[in-house]
């Protein structure tokens, strides 16, 4: 009746992560009662679970990849913690879990911390950017959103009910085949990813096209802002990797569903190539995190240095150029597995060359800064640090794409530390640098901005402090994934990193205080025009919150950075724009399709890792309805009268005039024009 | 009809998705030429796929490869007249997107096939260690 | 003559109080951190090691040429051109230099040209596969290495001995390992030696290592392998050749087990932590019957047990 | 030249930062045909183009069962090669099936673009009629192999032909599960333009199965015979 499913299921021999998926648990129901019980459930399901706007479903992407972000770290305090106990020692964390955790630690810091933290800023900011109205296909924007939360959703079931994986963050097999791993962990992580892994393809499907097809009059493909070509790049690396990934983790599954013989020991199954093709997936997938966060930079540098972006076109052409390049570099991920000179040299050369343009860019956003004004907010500070530290971390990863070299370091903590130092230095300090840089446009009020320094000063030290030490350890030979050592010499660099991991907590702490400070002042901290950092794309030019339809008319491109035009033009002449006119607006409709499909993906998810066949019969056939159902819905559209639009933009208008009352015309044209000597 | 082909049509002039034949301008009758056409074609191109398999004209290598060049014709014949795929500039992005999935699956069956092709040379046990000859020295 | 190997390993752990005591050095100075009884791949002890640990400095250097000039730029322009800074001169115009563009992409493609060379021959010199060029009267000693679950054993087919967690070599004398994996994947990996390589079921990969000077190194897996990965280390000596032809001998009269088929599967159940012994008498056609999977792979947990929480027998 | 004369300049755009060559003008002047210059595209061409790029991704996982497939080639494991056991009769069947269906389709698509009911109707279900049979063809197939003592189970070879023939089977029923409900659609609901654009995306996807089949049946059947 409930296949594998026992009460042995519950792991209440292991107290520590039975506690702590409890206690998720509990909070998750306490949350969930008390959303209903005040009311708030209608609300909930009108305006966020069935929403089909960009911005909103934007939000819920980037507050899944926190809250991911937070369970992730808890996994990095006890690997670490682990890792600082266990010197001779047991330490506290016994093989069979401390497995669980860095498998859990990558897989969902990766896939449900960094993945939703970029798509949901691309979600909230590209049509922004385009200044368009929403997506290419907002429902299935939503399936994207929740087939994504059903992945996390079952990743962290796995706390309380089963286990999860202990097979690595790429469950490399014969170690990952039934015959190694026959209890459900793995099971837990193929599914959770398969469920993930189409929704991110359909987000890539739904970007690419919205990209290229869905621009406002006039953005030709070099006026649209970096941040939109690195989305571009990004989600054409999604279309083309994540089949890969569905493809090689499918053929895994046969293996242990069906006894298939891809990968396994026997049959002449050969493990190879699962390393293969899940590195065909892996490499670009590094890029689809950090190609985003390019973006965020390029956006970010330019508006806080006060002047367009260096070399707009070089940046264009090495984002393109690191989408492809990325494609030819896989096998740097197994120089030691033997395939000789002539294959590891070729793939070693080709990653290697992925420097230059990436070198471009730092260079690029370095000649951004040269002869700017630059103002040290949060976001800058982000932007500034990412800088220095992502170099640091390319140059070692450049290290490491020298087979010899390699063949040193592979698997060791110093590969470890790079890629932290790329991920950390890159991809968060860009999410967090896109979450401040934004937070006001979709929030209407500002972040605090003590705290968020803090934040940023703490994480910049703690990774510091965390990472270097691994650096070091890993010169001296210590490999990763270790539960436990007896290696004198490694120890002081564990303790050190371990007290880096304390200054990562305060880290923490500042960041949730800044959230928290800054709800709590948000009248104090309240934008009202729109544009609160002196903006340059046109995301700037609407209100904030932006209404549904983001513009009430469609914005008309006629140049680079678009809004900067139109601010100059309306302080050069002293007035707004003539009032347009107001026309009806058709908008998507609210829909639960991607709700319920997620539902109905989590019983089977669920079902099929618990050998539960009727429940997966029952789950296909429910989605096939729902299917069905969602073709034959009729009205897809509902119609914002022309009154409705008229006044939200004359309230927007409104206040735009008072902005320029206040700027002096002399003052603005002055304040942004060329110093031509020190003055 | 025309009200509804035309509400859909607006926007940008001079962009046709995939699949579409230019409507306007094909009677049924061309329509159903050009699908005519590409069966023909494609049978046309499925039969000699079949007999160059058992054919004695090719060098028996060489059949590989003509297999191959037949089976990449009638892809294209498949593009070209049932899924309406051509060159003009109205269909650049549908182009360029197919070159970029040619593209990512050539270097995926590619690099695939070459990565493993060395591993299994270097792998497979040819080399052998001297163990299982040797006696006690 | 057990007790040899014993007294071996009490050496090294002295030696090991003995390092102890510069550690506090070792953490002030990373650089003397590479000192340690497991001494890092930045201290090799054999050629391989050497001309890696030689090109992962080249490249650190010349990586450096232009890195560390950029990460000095980045602060330095950043912190001049604060907007407080009234001295920095505004020019929102600077945003297009054809000449600079040019510079911006040929520095980095020059660095990676040279990177990209030292690549080429590196890969192809270096390759794991390809023995050592030596002028040591002696032919390479010949070593059979299987990864089981979780400990290395170590078969010596010219000398028909074998040992478990512990390599003996005469140092001197390159050494042609065959490797090969009884279960999962593992990475055999010695420090200080050199290279590491893969170590696959079904799969026979070949590495060459030398070590020049007498001495003992720590050896690893560096591919994670399941629950007892942490215990999947071993302890490399060099020896001199007279040692090692001592050590041979003293094992082949030693009253060890054997290492036959009924021994091997002995040896293939799941354990951790193995202490180091030796096979008085091994059979060199073993390797190969597993290579070409003739012999059952490792049985993996339990067999017939599943469910959550399976652990592996014999461990913890 | 002083700020405030850039600031006056008579056109705005006189200063095109990049050198880009769109110092003048722009906006709704140039249109470039497929740059989408004009505004946001169709609702019709975005959903083809949305359904393409879907194409191209399912190409792509199709290519790492390929992959997989030459891999293994010889990976019998001792078990029965490929060419012991296919049946190039069947496949040729199996093959003019699929393709008559594709050219079926097509004519579907004729008829619907000139509104007639009937027609659409007859070729969409010769279209499946044509599909199921080729269908149960291949599940013949399967049934004699594995009669014969091959199952994905066998070998790693016999596992890759499985998967890779298998998925495309696996493609062919929920096109056939979605011709299904676009008859029921059109039927009810007529030539509407949502519909019509969903009978285009499906027309897509059954040309898209057909040069699956071609690779599939000169790489897997043809080439895997003729070594
Ligand atoms: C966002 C993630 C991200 C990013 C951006 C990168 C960027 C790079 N990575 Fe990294 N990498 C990972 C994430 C990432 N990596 C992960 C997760 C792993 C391990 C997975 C695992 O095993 O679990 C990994 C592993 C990994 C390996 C495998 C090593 C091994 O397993 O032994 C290699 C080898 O080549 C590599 C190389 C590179 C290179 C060359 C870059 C380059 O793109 C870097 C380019 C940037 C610069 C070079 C700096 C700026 C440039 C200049 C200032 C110009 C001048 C500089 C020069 C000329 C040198 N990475
Ligand atoms: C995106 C990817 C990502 C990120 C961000 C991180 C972040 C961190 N990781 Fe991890 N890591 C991986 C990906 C990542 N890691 C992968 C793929 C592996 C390999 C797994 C394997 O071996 O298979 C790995 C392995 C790994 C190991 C190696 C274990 C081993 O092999 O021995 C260690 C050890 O220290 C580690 C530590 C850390 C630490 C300290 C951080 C910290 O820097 C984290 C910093 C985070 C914070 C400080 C949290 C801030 C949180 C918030 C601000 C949330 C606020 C929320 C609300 C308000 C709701 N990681
Ligand atoms: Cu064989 Cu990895
Ligand atoms: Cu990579």
């Amino acid at each position: 009746m409930l296949g594998k499913l026992t009460l042995n299921a519950i792991p209440f021999d292991q107290p520590i992560p039975l506690i702590a998926g409890g206690l998720v648990f509990l909070v998750l129901i306490a949350v969930i009662a008390w959303v209903v019980i005040r009311g708030h459930l209608p609300y909930l399901w009108h305006e966020w679970i069935t929403s089909v706007d960009h911005k909103r479903i934007g939000v819920m992407y980037t507050l899944l990849g926190l809250v991911m972000l937070l369970r992730g770290f808890i996994d990095a305090i006890m690997i670490r913690s682990q890792q600082a106990l266990a010197f001779h020692a047991p330490g506290y964390l016994p093989p069979e879990h401390y497995d669980q955790v860095f498998s859990a630690h990558g897989t969902i810091m990766i896939f449900f911390a960094a993945m939703p933290l970029m798509i949901g800023l691309m979600n909230f900011a590209v049509p922004l950017q385009l200044g368009v109205r929403d997506v290419a296909f907002p429902t299935f924007n939503s399936t994207s959103f929740w087939l994504t939360a059903t992945g996390a959703l079952l990743v962290n079931l796995s706390l309380v009910i089963g286990e999860f994986s202990r097979a690595m963050w790429l469950p490399y097999p014969p170690l990952s085949e039934y015959r190694y791993s026959p209890d459900v962990g793995v099971d837990y992580y193929l599914w959770a990813l398969q469920i993930a892994g189409v929704g991110t393809l359909l987000t890539g499907i739904n970007f690419v096209t919205t990209i290229l097809k869905i621009r406002a009059p006039g953005m030709s493909y070099l006026r649209m802002p970096v941040f939109c070509w690195t989305a571009l790049a990004a989600n054409l690396l999604i279309i083309a990797a994540f089949p890969v990934l569905t493809a090689t983790l499918a053929m895994l599954l046969l293996d242990r569903y069906l006894g298939f013989h891809f990968f396994t020991n026997s049959g002449g199954g050969n493990m190879m190539m699962f390393v293969n093709l899940i590195w065909a997936w892996g490499h670009p997938e590094v890029y689809i995190l950090v190609l985003p966060a390019f973006g965020i930079f390029s956006e970010v540098i330019a508006t806080f240095s006060g002047k367009p972006l260096f070399g707009y076109r070089s940046m264009v052409a090495a984002t393109m150029g690191i989408c492809l390049i990325s494609f030819l570099v896989w096998l740097h991920h197994f120089f030691t597995m033997g395939a000789g000179g002539d294959v590891n040299a070729v793939f070693g050369i080709a990653t290697a060359i992925i420097a230059v343009p990436t070198g471009v860019k730092i260079f690029n956003w370095m000649f951004t800064m040269y002869g700017g004004r630059i103002r040290f907010t949060t976001p800058m500070l982000w932007a500034l640090g990412f800088t220095v530290t992502f170099v640091i971390g390319g140059m070692t990863g450049v290290l490491v794409s020298v087979p010899p070299a390699d063949f040193m370091v592979h698997n060791s903590l110093f590969l470890v530390a790079h890629f932290h130092n790329v991920i950390i230095g890159g991809v968060l300090f860009g999410a967090f640098a896109g979450v401040t840089y934004w937070f006001p446009k979709a929030f209407g009020f500002r972040l605090h901005e003590g705290w968020g320094k803090a934040a940023f000063w703490l994480s910049l030290a703690g990774f510091y402090i965390t990472f270097v030490p691994l650096y070091a350890v890993g010169l001296l030979g210590m490999t990763r994934r270790l539960q436990t050592y007896d290696v004198a010499e490694w120890r002081p660099w564990v303790l050190a990193a371990g007290v880096g991991i304390l200054v990562l907590c305060g880290a923490l702490a500042c960041q949730i205080m800044q959230f928290i400070v800054s709800i709590r002042q948000r009248e104090l901290l309240r934008d009202l025009t729109g544009d609160p950092w002196n903006g340059r794309s046109l995301e700037w030019s609407t209100a904030s919150p932006p209404p549904a339809f983001n513009f009430a008319v469609l914005p008309n491109v006629e140049g680079e950075e678009p809004y900067w035009e139109i601010k100059r033009r309306a302080i050069e002449t002293q007035q707004l724009t003539a009032e347009p006119d107001y026309k009806p607006i058709e908008m998507p409709r609210n829909s639960p399709t991607g709700f319920i499909t997620a539902f109905f993906c989590t019983i089977t998810g669920f079902a099929l890792i618990w050998h539960i066949w009727w429940m997966v019969g029952l789950g296909l056939f429910g989605a096939y309805v729902v299917f069905v159902w969602f073709a034959w819905r009729d009205r897809e559209e509902h119609v914002i009268p022309a009154e409705d639009v008229a006044e939200a933009d004359r309230a927007r208008r409104r206040v735009r005039a008072q902005w320029l009352a206040q700027n002096e015309r002399e003052e603005w044209l002055a304040a942004h024009a060329e110093v031509s000597e020190p003055a | 009809m025309t009200d509804e082909r035309n509400a859909d049509d607006e926007g940008n002039v001079g962009d046709v998705g995939p699949g579409f034949m230019e409507a306007a301008d094909h009677s049924v009758r061309q329509g159903i030429q050009g699908y005519l056409m590409g069966f023909a074609l494609a049978a046309l191109l499925t039969v000699a796929s079949f007999y160059v398999l058992h054919t004695t004209l090719i060098w028996g290598p060489g059949i590989v490869v003509m297999l191959g060049v037949l089976a990449v014709a009638q892809i294209g014949v498949h593009l070209v007249f049932f899924m309406h795929l051509t060159t003009a500039p109205d269909n650049t992005n549908n182009v360029l997107a197919l070159a970029f999935g040619i593209l990512i699956v050539v270097l995926i069956i590619g690099g695939s096939i070459w990565i493993m092709n060395r591993l299994d040379e270097r792998l497979m046990p040819i080399e052998q260690t001297t163990g299982q000859t040797m006696q006690m020295p | 003559m057990e007790s040899s190997a014993a007294d071996a390993r009490d050496n090294i752990r002295s030696r090991c109080r003995l390092r102890t005591v510069s550690r506090v050095l070792v953490v002030l100075v990373p650089a003397a951190a590479l000192g340690g009884c497991a001494g890092g791949v930045l201290q090799p002890k054999g050629p391989i090691g050497a001309a890696n640990a030689k090109i992962l400095l080249d490249a650190v250097g010349i990586m450096s040429v232009i890195v560390v000039p950029t990460i000095v730029g980045l602060v330095a322009i950043g912190w001049w051109f604060r907007a407080s800074n009234t001295r920095a001169r505004y020019q929102p115009r600077f945003v297009y230099s054809g000449r600079l563009e040019i510079i911006v992409w040929s520095i980095p493609l020059l660095v990676i040209m040279f990177l990209g060379g030292l690549t080429w021959i590196g890969s192809h010199e270096l390759d794991p596969f390809v023995p050592i060029a030596s002028n040591a009267k002696d032919p390479p000693l010949e070593v059979q290495v299987i990864s089981l679950d979780w400990k290395w054993l170590f078969i010596y087919p010219q000398q028909r001995v074998a040992s478990v967690n512990e390599l003996v070599i005469p140092a001197g004398t390159p050494v042609h390992f065959f490797l090969t994996s009884a279960s999962v994947m593992n990475q055999f990996f010695v420090p200080q030696l050199g290279s590491m390589i893969a170590t696959m079921n079904g799969m026979q990969t070949q590495l060459h290592l030398q070590a020049d000077r007498p001495g003992s190194y720590y050896g690893l897996s560096a591919q994670f392998s399941g629950d007892g990965f942490s215990g999947m280390h071993f302890t490399v000596r060099a020896v001199s050749q007279d040692d090692f032809e001592h050590w041979v001998a003293a094992t082949q009269q030693s009253g060890g087990p054997v290492l036959d088929r009924n021994g091997y599967f002995d040896l293939l159940r799941e354990s951790c932590d193995v202490k180091p012994f030796t096979y008085h008498s091994a059979d060199p056609a073993l390797f190969a019957a597993i290579v070409k999977r003739n012999l059952p792979p490792g049985p993996g947990p339990y067999v017939g047990r599943a469910g959550p929480g399976v652990r592996p027998i014999g461990c913890g | 030249m002083s700020a405030t004369e850039v600031l006056r300049a008579p056109h705005p755009h006189e200063f095109d930062p990049y050198k880009l060559g769109h110092g003048n003008g722009g906006g709704h002047h140039d249109y470039a045909t497929g740059h989408g210059e004009g505004g946001p595209a169709s609702k019709r061409v975005i959903v083809g183009y949305g359904f393409w790029l879907f194409l191209l991704s399912d190409i792509v996982l199709f290519s790492c069962f390929f992959a997989a497939h030459a891999v293994l080639q010889t990976a019998t494991a001792g078990g029965p090669t490929g060419p012991q056991l296919f049946d190039p009769f069947s496949v040729a069947l199996e093959t003019a099936c699929l393709l008559t269906s594709s050219f079926t389709c097509g004519l579907s698509a004729v008829a619907a673009g000139v509104r007639n009911m009937l027609w659409t109707q007859v070729f969409l279900f010769i279209t499946g009629i044509l599909g199921l049979a080729f269908l149960l063809l291949e599940a013949h197939d399967f049934a004699a192999m594995m009669a014969r003592g091959a199952s994905p189970q066998i070998s790693a070879f016999w596992s890759s032909f499985f998967a890779v023939v298998g998925c495309h089977g696996g493609h062919v029923t929920v096109g056939l599960l979605w011709l299904g409900t676009m008859m029921a659609q059109v039927f009810f609901k007529g030539f509407r333009p949502n519909i019509m654009r969903r009978l285009v995306c499906f027309n897509l996807f059954w040309h898209m199965l057909d040069i699956i089949w071609v690779a599939l049946f000169t790489i897997v059947y043809l080439i895997g015979e003729g070594r």
